[in-house]
């Protein structure tokens, strides 16, 4: 054991050497790496380079610059524990851990360290429930509004009546594809259409079985909750099997450019979720050019900017920097700690002329957070693919989800934790 | 000369067959003890706790018996992740069924029932044998995260099929959960690995140990000399399962504190600790420790130095830490296919005789 | 043989009654017949031998001794008993134990550990006081390494105590081997050819360790071997088998007379 | 008929081609395991790794690019031209047995005469290795593999059997992508077979396979037949990369293909080229039937992964010498 404590020795050494500046530090969990690089990559580019225009151009958030410290999870649950325990002390603001099995695993020690954690789009659904989780946030939309936002536009385009009709779930085997199955089921149960349930294991390279009993059973409309290489081979399966590709809806995580563009042609009319903007047709992306790209600061290959998860990270890295200007009005100090910033994430509202002055107008939701609701109102859009023009098309707007029915679910699970954990309720 | 064997003479047969012959080393590991006890506890901060010392820990009991089954009695095993995956969730029932179990019994009743799903699925090496048990066993390790991943009632019905420690206390310190003090933490898995590191010592040192070992050197001759091969076998596959499912509970309760048996308990898991055994050396309990400690330590050592020190972007970091973990292990591998053990052996030889080599 | 009870040696060692008999052994691999109805007895304290020509099944014979191969036909008797189906370790639990031709012994073990897996047989403590050490284990532990340790200074081994038997010569590996089925206290030992590859000095050690072990601690031992002269000296009695087939059974001298032993040695042609 | 019963035997003829699949993995472990008696790891990794080279050859890649970038701050990215399927596939195999070339001088070589397991274990490490350096030399990102083989539904065989059943019958649903491959393997294991029985390498490949130390003795060189070997399997890796990447995209999941193969190996044998691909359709079909029949319907689906394992395992339980093993007499 003795090499252990020598190597340990040199470690320490090494981790004790870097100075902690004054800066308002967020830390980027990325991968770049592993089985889900190819959706890892453009989300960290996107989250990367909104901090650095910022810096470049505003001179940081209030006039302190912004530090970002990107730590390479590759998609696992312990490099995210090793991210999380080296970046904390640096005084992280916020943490995005991109992860659904990071997040499980954070929620407990982010809570006892007094630091807010931001799940866009993924994570833990409940903890929606602000009384329960005092510092984790999932706005604008999670996991159980997207299965929501998929079945309104399904009953949309029938006309607001799709009993009898069948929606398949074509889903990742793990915690992540689960997530939707309860939401849909208490839908089938309301709106009276027929559930079926297809998994998927991991990786997901082969699923001829799958999309074999999709083509024998003929649902009207298959919902996907994929992730990684999946989702390309998915959306290649649909086209073989001429399943027709606009009913065939996928959750965000299913919705990157790199999930349809191998498929070629036959991706064409594919829809996926969206709570942001797509493309780069917003004035903001002409700060990107100037202040990011042409100083040749722009984060990994520079070659991800417009993409649909580029643009989620953008989405992410901009709410992150909205709640620090919050938190520094409502507390009126420039260096804000991690409590202020979960204060300042409490009280966050988007609106209309915040996102036009950032040069972003209706890139996102409009929404405010509060106490009681961490997950905002769950509002998504749905986006379509033109194969010919390779681009994704917003193709309705950012429409609520059945809040009825996830409410109800939210309490329930939140609940559960909150006795599992002994947690008292908050917001009273 | 400080390092002798010379006049440490032995007068009785007890004495010959302890732990660590030679007194030199009989004291360096009694300090190294007193260190881990009495000193670690007050210097180490948060982040070697929760980011290194305890996977480390964690890992060794692992590697410890995965090294039992390979190494002692050469069976090899590619359903780690299955079995710390049973581990896991059997600590997970156990908490949230029993409220009132002491988490020390949680964690050796999850060891337990680990023991007996490895035997079950150890019954084939009786009949199959080498590469085709080895393959033979990733059935374990797919059936198994297949089954908790499918089956409601082992993640208590949630959503998501996550799966989250409560807290659980010893003398009034909470050891799991959220308000876990890392120093307690480092404590309790300390406690562990001492006790079956030395039960494992004691197991392979007399009958047990020969009789595991005489299967996995000649299983012919093994059993006509009058070892049973199916119950030696399976005693290895239960006691290995054992500890790696005490891992697997650790794993999730203690250091993770939540997990998904997909991502957490994945076949990358029973590579790792595969190579901890190998990298340290097969049939050593010492080489556990090594390869442990190495497997965890190299990949943040790495990245210490590439992205802190260097300042290299985080995902070529990541490539090269594939590349120079891979390189390294093909290294070791020509270097000393008998792993950190041995080196550490033949160094140990040189210094009996330094400074006078001949 | 005649129904004789027990009989005397030339050098004054009393011969008792069967120890194990074999009766009408026909032994099969697929189509071919490894032996063919062969019948003989071992009796207690003497040293029985089986010679034959290569090929002639004495190791598949010996296998069926020790129940590692079971014969198609015919019985085996050990100690009055007739033998059930039985796997190899139960039988070595009855005390049998055995040298290999190509020495089978424990390559990853030192000499030490080798002999002590003799000793596993006769090791009763459970894994729990195995897990506790002290006490029941360790006494036992004790016990049985003075008696190997006994073992170790008959044999002359003392120095190659903790070498990892893989560095061993040829010669002492034999050797070894043989302290770890002597280490077993077997009622019958059998030794497959255990003089092949040595020289004339390794060969006059051994067979001194045989009568040695033969006559200290009266085991009964059937050995196979095919050098004739060296089975002449040390055996009682010896059995000669020709592809599959028993052609003598008697002394050395009777033996050494007979006309089908003397044809199959000097290699004329069968019919 | 019943449209279930076409519709399994739909399922049955899928599960063929899937074998097909699995047996063009498995193969590249078959001639290593034959030659060298090495479970080599690697292969997933190695189709991941020749898939990886042929697109980046075709798209003009630049090896290195980011690498380069972040050391001197250039900005490289492609040499800027299209280089024809073709010419990459060769430039690719170019690479491979380079490749081949390198894994032997710099690791076979020095881990002769070692145990299986350390040697098993060494091409794991090299397996990291190549993971690490493929990414770094092509980048982790999800790249497109088009050498022009067709995807989608054959839709000849659709319309011309869609009278066999009801009206819930569209007519029989093969990918036109598992058609090539098979035809593709076929030609494959073709043409090793007579490599190895009309060629003096293929000779000295099987004695070396028999035999190592005979093959020594009548004068083979054990180094250059590894080479030979290691280059045909990274050849069999290029074109399971290509068969595997045209259908998902090259990105690291490729690498995992190599767990498809595993239980093909076992119930085929390390060493046997028709077990191998016989074995390979056992698995396919098994394990497409047994989630059409059994694991769909009643365990929730997704059982492929661990079903292939089991049948595998239950079958070497009853029968351990494998497919194509004879019995097993022990002796000592």
């Amino acid at each position: 054991m003795k090499m252990t404590k020598l190597a340990a020795f040199a470690a320490t050494a090494i981790t004790m050497a870097s100075p902690v500046l004054a800066d308002l530090v967020f830390p980027s969990l990325s991968y770049r790496t592993g089985p889900y690089a190819a959706g890892g990559i453009p989300f960290a580019d996107g989250y990367a380079d909104y901090f650095t225009m910022v810096n470049a151009r505003d001179g940081g958030i209030g006039g302190v610059p912004i530090k970002m410290i990107e730590c390479e999870t590759g998609y696992n649950t312990e490099k995210g524990v090793e991210c999380y325990e080296s970046t904390k002390g640096e005084g992280a603001l916020v943490y995005q851990p991109l992860s659904t099995g990071i997040t499980y695993q954070l929620i407990p020690k982010v809570t006892a360290d007094g630091i807010p954690m931001h799940t866009m789009g993924y994570g833990r659904t409940s903890a929606a429930n602000g009384k329960v989780f005092s510092n984790v946030f999932n706005y604008p939309a999670n996991y159980w509004n997207g299965a929501s936002n998929a079945v309104n536009h399904i009953l949309d385009i029938n006309d607001g009546n799709i009993e009898g009709k069948t929606i398949a779930l074509v889903y990742h085997n793990s915690a992540y594809g689960k997530e939707p199955i309860r939401t849909l089921e208490e839908l089938s149960k309301k709106h009276g259409f027929k559930l079926s349930l297809l998994a998927v294991d991991h990786p997901g390279q082969e699923q001829k079985s799958q999309w074999l009993q999709i083509r024998r059973e003929k649902p009207d409309y298959v919902v996907m909750y994929g992730w990684g290489v999946m989702n390309q081979v998915a959306v290649q399966e649909a086209a073989n099997i001429r399943f027709p590709m606009e009913n065939f809806i996928g959750i965000w995580w299913s919705g990157g450019e790199h999930d349809v563009l191998p498929a070629g042609d036959a991706a064409n009319g594919y829809k996926a979720l969206t709570f942001h903007g797509v493309g780069k047709d917003y004035p903001v992306f002409a700060d990107v050019q100037k202040y990011v790209v042409e100083p040749g600061n722009a984060a990994g290959a520079g070659d991800q900017i417009g993409t649909a998860v580029y643009n989620r990270g953008f989405y992410a890295a901009m709410l992150a920097v909205e709640a620090a200007k919050t938190a520094q009005e409502i507390h009126g100090v420039k260096d804000i700690t991690p409590a202020m910033m979960r204060d300042g994430m409490e009280a966050l509202v988007i609106d209309e002329a915040k996102m036009t002055a950032l040069g972003m107008p209706n890139f996102g939701p409009s929404f405010s957070v509060s106490c009681e609701n961490h997950g905002g109102p769950g509002l998504g859009g749905v986006a379509q693919w033109d194969a010919g023009a390779k681009e994704w098309k917003l193709i309705s707007d950012y429409a609520p989800s059945d809040m009825e029915v996830i409410g109800e679910l939210i309490v329930e699970d939140s609940m559960a934790f909150a006795a599992e954990n002994n947690i008292e309720e908050r917001c009273n | 000369m400080i390092y002798r064997e010379a006049g440490d003479f032995k007068t009785s047969y007890a004495k010959d067959q302890q732990t660590f012959p030679i007194a030199f080393d009989r004291w360096g590991y009694f300090i190294t003890l007193a260190f881990a006890f009495l000193v670690v506890p007050f210097i180490i901060n948060d982040y070697w706790i929760n980011a290194v010392v305890l996977p480390f820990l964690i890992y060794a009991i692992a590697a410890i018996g995965l090294n039992i089954l390979t190494g002692y009695c050469g069976q090899v095993s590619l359903g780690s992740g299955g079995f710390m995956a049973v581990g896991a969730y059997a600590a997970y029932k156990l908490m949230t069924g029993f409220p009132d179990l002491n988490i020390v019994f949680v964690i050796f009743l999850s060891g337990g029932v680990t023991a007996l799903v490895g035997m079950l699925f150890g019954l084939p090496s009786l009949r199959i044998k080498g590469f085709y048990l080895a393959v033979a066993t990733l059935a374990a390790q797919f059936f198994l995260v297949w089954l908790f991943n499918k089956v409601p009632w082992f993640y208590n019905y949630s959503a998501s099929g996550q799966i989250s420690a409560p807290e659980r206390s010893i003398f009034g310190y909470a050891v799991t959960g959220a308000n876990a003090l890392p120093a307690v933490s480092y404590l309790f898995c300390l406690c562990f690995v001492v006790i079956l590191a030395w039960a494992a010592r004691n197991l392979t040192r007399g009958a047990n140990g020969r009789k595991w070992m005489a299967i996995r050197d000649m299983d012919i001759a093994a059993e006509i000399i009058g070892v049973n091969p199916l119950k030696t076998k399976l005693t290895a596959f239960g006691v290995s399962s054992f500890y790696i499912g005490i891992a697997g509970a650790m794993l999730f309760a203690v250091y993770l504190g939540a997990a998904e048996v997909g991502e957490a308990f994945g076949i990358s898991k029973s590579f790792l600790i595969l190579f901890m055994v190998i990298i340290g050396g097969l049939g050593s309990i010492f080489g556990s420790f090594a390869g442990a400690a190495f497997m965890v330590l190299m990949p943040v050592l790495l990245k210490n130095v590439m992205v802190g020190q260097l300042g290299w972007p985080t995902d070529m970091a990541a490539h090269f830490e594939f590349v120079i973990v891979g390189g390294l292990i093909v290294l070791f591998l020509i270097v000393e296919p008998h792993g950190l053990a041995q080196l550490w052996r033949l160094a140990k030889e040189k210094l009996r005789l330094w400074p006078f080599p001949h | 043989m005649n129904a004789i009870d027990s009989y005397l040696t030339p050098d004054g060692r009393t011969i008792g009654a069967p120890v194990m008999e074999m009766k009408n052994i026909t032994l099969r691999f697929g189509g071919v017949v490894a032996i063919k109805d062969i019948s003989f007895d071992i009796r207690e304290g003497e040293i029985r031998a089986i010679i034959g020509p290569n090929g002639a099944g004495k190791s598949s014979m010996l296998n069926v001794m020790n129940g590692f191969y079971h014969p198609q036909e015919g019985e085996v008797h050990f100690r009055g008993e007739k033998r059930g189906p039985m796997r190899p370790h139960q039988i070595a639990h009855q005390g049998i134990a055995r040298t290999f031709q190509n020495i089978a012994l424990f390559k990853g073990m030192s000499t030490l550990d080798n002999i002590m897996t003799g000793r596993l047989t006769h090791m009763k403590t459970g894994m729990l006081s195995q897990i506790k050490w002290w006490g029941a284990a360790q006494r036992e532990e004790t016990a049985n390494r003075e008696l190997v340790e006994k073992i170790i200074d008959f044999l002359e081994i003392q120095t190659i105590r903790k070498t990892p038997v893989g560095r061993l010569p040829y010669g002492l590996q034999k050797r070894v081997e043989l302290g770890r089925a002597l280490a077993a206290e077997p009622k019958l030992l059998l030794l497959d050819e255990p003089m092949a590859g040595m020289n004339v000095e390794e060969k006059e050690d051994m067979s001194r360790f045989i009568l040695d072990v033969n006559d200290e601690f009266g085991t009964t031992i059937a050995l196979i071997e095919h050098d004739m002269g060296v089975v002449m000296d040390i055996a009682d009695r010896v059995v000669v088998m020709d592809y599959g087939k028993k052609i003598g059974d008697g002394t050395p001298e009777e033996v050494r007379t007979n006309q089908d032993v003397i044809d199959a040695y000097l290699g004329v042609a069968h019919d | 008929m019943s449209a279930n019963f076409y519709f399994g035997v739909e399922v049955f003829l899928n599960g063929l081609m899937a074998g097909v699949m699995y047996s063009l993995v498995a193969l590249g472990f078959v001639l290593i395991f034959k030659a060298s008696g090495i479970f080599n790891y690697a292969q997933g990794v190695m189709a991941l790794f020749a898939a990886l080279t042929l697109v980046g050859f075709q798209n003009g890649q630049i090896p290195f690019a980011h690498l380069i970038n972040a050391i001197f701050g250039t900005d490289l990215h492609h040499f800027g031209w299209h280089m024809p399927a073709f010419l990459a596939i060769l430039c690719a195999l170019g690479v491979m047995i380079l490749f081949a070339f390198l894994v032997e001088r710099y690791i076979l070589k020095h881990l002769v005469n070692q145990e299986p397991i350390i040697l098993f274990m060494a091409t794991i490490g090299l397996a990291y290795f190549m993971e690490g350096f493929g990414d770094l030399m092509w980048g982790s990102d999800i790249k497109k593999l088009d050498v022009g083989i067709p995807q989608g539904g054959n839709i000849w065989l659709e319309e011309n059997t869609a009278f066999l059943g009801g009206e819930d019958f569209y007519g029989f649903y093969l990918d036109n992508l598992d058609i090539w491959a098979t035809v593709l393997a076929a030609i494959l294991v073709t043409s090793l077979v007579l490599f190895s029985q009309y060629t003096k390498t293929g000779r000295a490949l099987r004695a070396v396979a028999d035999d190592h130390q005979a093959a020594l003795s009548v004068g083979i060189s054990l180094r250059s037949i590894w080479v030979i070997v290691w280059s045909i399997a990274g050849f069999v890796a290029l074109v399971a990369g290509i068969m595997w990447g045209s259908k998902s995209g090259v990105q690291f999941s490729l690498s995992l293909i190599a767990l498809k193969a595993l239980p093909v190996l076992m119930l085929g044998g390390f060493t046997s080229i028709p077990g191998a691909i016989i074995g390979g359709l056992i698995i396919g079909v098994g394990e497409k039937m047994f989630e059409f029949l059994i694991g769909a319907p009643f365990l929730g689906g997704a059982t492929e992964n661990w079903f292939a394992y089991m049948l595998a395992l239950l079958f070497l339980v009853f029968r351990p010498q494998g497919l194509f093993g004879e019995k097993i007499i022990e002796r000592v």
